[in-house]
């Protein structure tokens, strides 16, 4: 196992229930820093349920988590971009009456700061800001091959394009931590394939990330540590060629599978 | 494409506008009438515009003014606001062929209204505002034919109370600006002639249907007097819904408040017996004037006004028309003076009309009626 | 004690009136997720033609079906005259807007609003008109020392009854689920067979259906009606439907009872000038605490 | 290479919207002169009084998504606090424009904490609420300072010493239409800021805006406290004019009314607001000729605008013009 500092995340003993169901049960994670972790599991396990509670959707019934050390408790969902932590979500939430470029800014929202009296005067320095939110936009549009369609309105781009934008948006505001749940659902097995070599290529930028996916052969290609969750537990993790061995996954999750088939 | 639609829209629009500024130079004399056709007090509107073109028709019959000129009606809506009321005063005063104006029902509609028609020198009188302070801001081209409140609230403390020998009234208001008018001046009248206890003195919503509790509310103070200031409507049901709770008191209604649709409302079972402080209902004049409005009235319009401000309007008619035939001119100046010096007791619809230097008319009489078993009317106290 | 019970008593029929006319405003919501602002005019129209029958047609209505088929008569022309305004309403003002979103709508249901009322004020005349005495009377009872109307007892049975009604017809039969599954979401329940049209017909025929007959025994109950008063019972009713919970049906019902129970108690013992403003804050107060009203279910948004 | 050609696109663009803008400024200018009709100068006038209310309004329901129906309600607090001031302590009106404002915003932000919370149409709900609120109290005369119906009355007009005063149709004319020509400056760059984007984010998509950083229940409830201040400039300019304010000028119908603008403009566009006021403010008044008929009219004037273009008469356009722009001036103003 890694060293204790270079865990980015943790999550001790996290619990969320709704009324009689137990969503989420004792469930404890570690996340890596500068590694792609994920967490896979069929669905209904409880996966996107331990984000919502990670990104403050949730407030936790149980247990506690930490991010880079610093617990974090009672906070408000956009307070936890600002610590670092984007996500991005399962049915694809852009602004779609706005542009992409900006849909992208958003993400910089919360990095600039400048109030009402600045806009309506155009303070040198909240036309700066402006540039520089810009620019960033700009820059992570290019970034996921969508400069071309800046102008567009965020609704009227191709299905695949809006999870780009989305991942845009996230990337914006430059996190620490990058939360994607169910990034490949509705994708082709090409786009998937594009995606899963654009997301090992972030990596590259200092940055973490934590997916979510019910299919598992997606993520063993990139993950660098694979959590199974089922019925809001954790049933094991490890490298993904040890769970892809491992033979309670198998039976919980592959069998469960085939029987849902 | 969009923004030459706008273009042609905005070009439409002040075109109509123009349009209907500049209307052909006419050659009668025009006299503005400020009401509301619309909005909940749209029934004072439709009555008081057809007064006015009945007294109009008296006018223009018997050979219009200055050697033939007829008199001709050019009425604008004001719904009972404010702002409506400030508009359809301006856009009065923008018509230059209209002389003065007869405006309107409602204090705080009137009040605006007079100020744009001080401001650009128009006659104006009101027929529906008894505000007490209507007339105490010495604006020279304010006019009124109906009477001010505070007269009809010494009447009912120095005159109503003693009649019935009355120990305990009770005053009930709609909190709209007339009926608390009149209800605060009874007040401080009752106060002021000590002929009564007050038990009793709070508002009601107007336009709802169940005042049963307030009503449950006035039981426990038990009066022997009711004095309600507010509408018809919601009079109507107030005396019904007294009745049926077991209120016995007196009922005594403001000068809105009884009328045929009052009648109609509570019933004839419980309208009979209540009674009115009441300037002039048009059903008891009797002067040639007012028999001839009567009888022009119903020819058109099949029956009567059921309140008395309407007939305030068709007295200002006659009144500016009188005025303008005898001082020969259509100047407000002139015609101010005429109003104010030289129109004595001037035999008008509703009785002989003067005004003094406030613009308030002098002579109204205020009389307590008595609504009989047949649903008629008679008078009991003047 | 005696005046605790006549204001309960009153609180409860001004309440089954608001009751009666927020169930078309909740089905309507329901389903359409539209405010109907017309809604309260559909009560007044209906108030209106009852009027006209009884009073207008007083030698046929009274004479050959008595007083109390007479009544009953008015309530029925009632019903299905605003029912076709309703149904009117909602193919011209808001069948070709609704598909562009909600919002447009709103506009729509203001204008067709003041169309309606202001069609009524130039029909009718702009005067207040009363049921009066001679079809609607009066049978005053005493019992234990209390003053009762029985035309009060009647018309709260009758609104109870109209209500256990539509209770059951949505709650229990096969129909009623359909509304109820349209509600929960129209795209999946029109996937599944059901006649989405239909329901919008059965809607807004029943909703202003139900809302004229209340109209009718406003009427009958206070007499006076006038062409305005629609705007009034309907923001009252409006309320109503927020302060029960909007887009479920129990939850109009037992927030029309509450609305005009809390007017009486407020009227009686805060202040009768004040009164709406208590309504109104209790309302906020109930919203702040439950933000989806009393009886409404919390909203889980899927994330 | 690139960048050049894009801001030549930029700059044309620009161009041709700048002579339609220069165009609809003079044509406003030069109005009252053409037009010599202090009727018609007057309902050009409340024209302007729609507008402003109608910007105001558009901050929170166009650029927010926020369903407020009580929105006279702030422009009452503002005309009666310049009301009331005025009349009592002689404080000059044109000094209690910024105290209106302040003092409906201050209102709104009391009033608005604690449900702002509250979702599409319990929120609306409440603002009705609050608007009746608001009328009732003044309709009782609340320490004898509202005048209960009659209202306050007496108000002076606003000017600067004895050099200006502002008392005829066509100085009251220039008056409005220049301080609505300042909130449009000011609410443009607003719509173009973080803080405007923040807006729309909040009215697409709360649970994104969200977890983007924006912190939702701030911009909501900043909507609300301009939106209100500008109504309470509005509401002190409203009265200033009429030198009288009564209860029956800020009912529930009004507010409707400043509903409908927003949306037969389109949500969230200033040009859009002022084609839905002009609409509110001059049918009325052209169907005067039709006498109790002109609000049946209207009723249906309504139903049929919304029937053609029910995604309002001049929807906001998104895309280059306003991004573009502010790159451009921000380089201009880096040289």
């Amino acid at each position: 196992m890694t060293e204790k500092n270079d865990i980015i995340l943790e999550t001790k003993k996290l619990t969320k229930r709704f009324g009689g169901l137990i969503a989420v049960n004792q469930f404890d994670l570690e996340v890596t820093r500068g590694k792609i972790s994920s967490i896979i599991g069929p669905n209904g396990a409880g996966k996107t349920t331990v984000f919502n509670v990670i990104t403050s959707i949730y407030q936790p019934d149980d247990g506690e988590y930490y991010f880079k050390g610093e617990k974090l408790f009672g906070l408000k969902p956009h307070q936890i971009l600002t610590k670092g932590i984007a996500r991005t979500f399962q049915n694809i939430r852009l602004f779609p009456n706005m542009t992409c470029l900006e849909n992208v800014m958003a993400g910089q929202h919360a990095r600039s700061d400048s109030g009402i009296w600045h806009s309506i005067f155009r303070a040198p320095s909240q036309m700066k800001e402006e540039k520089k939110i810009r620019e960033i936009a700009e820059m992570r549009l290019e970034q996921v091959g969508l400069s071309g369609y800046k102008h567009e309105l965020a609704k009227n781009i191709a299905y695949g394009s809006q999870r780009m934008l989305e991942i845009a948006r996230a990337l914006a505001s430059n996190p620490s931590l990058l939360i994607l749940d169910e990034p490949s659902s509705g994708l082709n097995d090409k786009e998937t394939e594009d995606l899963m070599g654009f997301l090992d290529n972030l990596l590259i930028d200092d940055l973490t990330l934590l997916l979510i996916e019910h299919d598992m052969n997606v993520v063993m290609g990139i993950s660098d540590w694979v959590t199974v969750m089922d019925e809001g537990k954790k049933i094991a993790e490890g490298k993904p060629k040890e769970i892809y061995h491992n033979p309670t996954v198998i039976e919980a999750y592959l069998g469960k599978e085939e029987e849902e088939d | 494409m969009n923004r030459i639609k706008l273009i042609l829209i905005v070009i439409v629009i002040l075109s109509v506008c123009l349009s209907i500024n500049v209307l052909a130079q006419q050659a009668p004399i025009v006299i503005g009438l400020q009401t509301p056709l619309t909005g909940s007090e749209a029934i004072e509107g439709e009555m008081a515009s057809r007064s006015v073109e009945t007294a109009a028709r008296m006018v223009n019959e018997k050979g219009g003014v200055l050697g033939g000129r007829m008199i001709k009606i050019e009425v604008v809506d004001d719904a009972c606001q404010p702002r409506a009321g400030a508009l359809a005063a301006m856009k009065l005063v923008s018509m230059r062929e209209v002389v003065a104006s007869i405006s309107t029902y409602g204090s705080s509609v009137t009040q605006p209204a007079s100020d744009i028609y001080e401001k650009f020198k128009k006659v104006n009188i009101a027929y529906g505002a008894t505000g007490t302070g209507l007339s105490e801001r010495g604006l020279k081209y304010f006019f009124r034919t109906c009477g001010r409140t505070d007269t009809q609230g010494i009447f009912f403390a120095e005159e109503v109370v003693p009649y019935f020998g009355a120990k305990k009234v009770a005053i009930m208001h709609d909190n709209t600006s007339f009926a608390l008018g009149l209800a605060e001046e009874t007040r401080n009248a009752l106060l002021a002639a000590k002929t009564a206890d007050l038990v009793y003195f709070d508002a009601i919503t107007p336009g709802e249907s169940d005042y049963t509790v307030p009503l449950t509310k006035l039981r426990e103070t038990n009066p022997d007097l009711f004095y309600f200031t507010g509408y018809f409507p919601e009079a109507g049901l107030i005396v019904r819904q007294a009745r049926q709770i077991g209120i016995d008191a007196t009922f005594v209604g403001g000068d809105a408040a009884i009328n045929e649709d009052f009648k109609r409302i509570a019933g004839l079972e419980y309208a009979a017996g209540c009674y009115q402080t009441q300037e002039a209902l048009i059903q008891h004049f009797t002067n040639p004037e007012a028999m001839e409005f009567k009888a022009k009235y119903q020819e058109v319009y099949g029956d009567l006004p059921s309140s008395p401000w309407p007939v305030y309007a068709a007295d200002a008619l006659m009144v500016l028309a009188e005025a303008i035939d005898k001082s020969g001119s259509t100047d407000s100046d002139v015609l101010v003076d005429y109003l104010k010096n030289k129109m004595v007791e001037y035999p008008s619809i509703t009785g002989p009309i003067g005004f003094d230097e406030k613009g308030d008319r002098v002579g109204t009489g205020i009389n307590l009626y008595k609504v009989n078993a047949d649903g008629s009317d008679s008078i009991v106290q003047r | 004690m005696k005046l605790i019970v006549e204001q309960l008593l009153n609180g409860l029929t001004i309440g089954s009136f608001y009751s009666l006319i927020a169930l078309g405003y909740s089905m309507v919501y329901g389903v359409m997720k539209l405010i109907n602002f017309a809604h309260g005019d559909f009560f007044t129209f209906g108030s209106y033609l009852g009027y006209t029958l009884l009073v207008m047609g007083t030698a046929f209505a009274t004479s050959t079906l008595g007083v109390w088929g007479g009544m009953i008569a008015a309530m029925l022309v009632a019903a299905i005259g605003s029912g076709t305004l309703g149904i009117l309403v909602e193919r011209i003002a808001y069948r070709p807007i609704y598909p562009t979103g909600r919002l447009p709508a709103v506009v729509s249901a203001l204008g067709a609003s003041i169309f309606i009322q202001n069609s009524i004020m130039v029909i009718w005349g702009a005067r207040p008109h009363a049921y009066t005495s001679e079809v609607v009377p009066d049978y005053i009872m005493n019992i234990f020392g209390l003053r009762i109307n029985l035309l009060q007892i009647i018309i709260l049975a009758l609104s109870f009854f109209l209500m256990g009604v539509l209770y059951y017809v949505i709650q229990k039969t096969t129909f009623g689920a359909a509304i109820r599954a349209s509600a929960l979401d129209r795209e999946t329940a029109a996937l599944m067979g059901i006649n989405i049209k239909l329901i919008i017909f059965f809607i807004f025929a029943l909703g202003p259906a139900l809302g004229g007959t209340a109209g009718v025994m406003v009427g009958i109950y206070y007499r006076k009606i006038s062409f305005i008063m629609g705007w009034n019972y309907g923001l009252k009713a409006f309320t109503a439907t927020i302060l029960g919970g909007i887009g479920n049906i129990h939850g109009a019902m037992i927030g029309g009872l509450i609305l005009g129970v809390l007017e009486m108690l407020g009227s009686t013992y805060v202040s009768t000038a004040y009164k709406d403003v208590f309504v109104f804050l209790v309302l906020i107060l109930v919203l702040i605490f439950r933000p989806t009203g009393i009886l409404g279910e919390k909203i889980a948004e899927k994330v | 290479m690139m960048v050049n050609s894009e801001n030549r696109k930029a700059n044309k663009f620009n161009t041709k919207g700048n002579w339609f803008v220069i165009i609809v400024i003079v044509s406003f200018l030069l109005f009252p002169l053409v037009i010599k009709n202090d009727y018609i100068i007057d309902v050009a006038f409340f024209f302007g009084i729609y507008t402003l209310l109608g910007l105001s309004l558009n901050i929170v329901l166009g650029e927010v998504g926020l369903f407020d129906l009580g929105h006279m309600g702030f422009a009452a607090i503002g005309a009666y606090t310049t009301a009331i001031l005025n009349t009592t302590f002689g404080i000059p009106v044109l000094v209690l424009i910024p105290v209106s404002a302040i003092a409906a915003a201050i209102f709104a932000y009391l009033v608005c904490s604690p449900i702002i919370h509250l979702k599409g149409d319990y929120l609306c709900i409440v603002t009705i609420g609050m608007g009746e609120i608001i009328r009732l109290t003044l309709l009782n005369n609340p320490f004898g300072l509202t005048g209960g119906p009659n209202g306050v009355f007496g108000i002076c007009f606003p000017s600067i010493g004895n050099l200006l005063v502002i008392d005829s149709c066509v100085k009251f004319y220039y008056y409005i239409w220049i301080i609505i020509g300042l909130t449009v400056i000011a609410l443009i760059r607003l719509q173009n800021s973080r803080i405007g984007r923040a807006w729309n984010y909040v009215r697409e998509d709360v649970i994104a805006a969200e977890a983007s950083g924006i912190d939702v229940r701030y911009y909501k409830l900043l909507a609300f406290v301009i939106g209100a201040a500008l109504a309470g400039v509005a509401g002190n300019i409203y009265a200033t004019k009429l030198m009288i304010v009564s209860p029956e000028s800020f009912t529930f119908m009004e507010s409707c009314l400043l509903f409908c603008i927003v949306l037969i403009g389109g949500m969230g566009s200033i040009p859009g607001v002022f084609i839905g006021a002009a609409a509110i403010s001059f049918f009325p008044e052209i169907f005067q000729a039709f006498a109790q008929y002109r609000m049946l009219i209207f009723g249906a004037v309504m139903v049929i605008m919304m029937m053609f273009r029910p995604g309002g008469a001049w929807p906001r356009q998104r895309g280059k013009i306003q991004t573009e722009s502010i790159i451009i001036r921000a380089e201009k103003s880096e040289i």
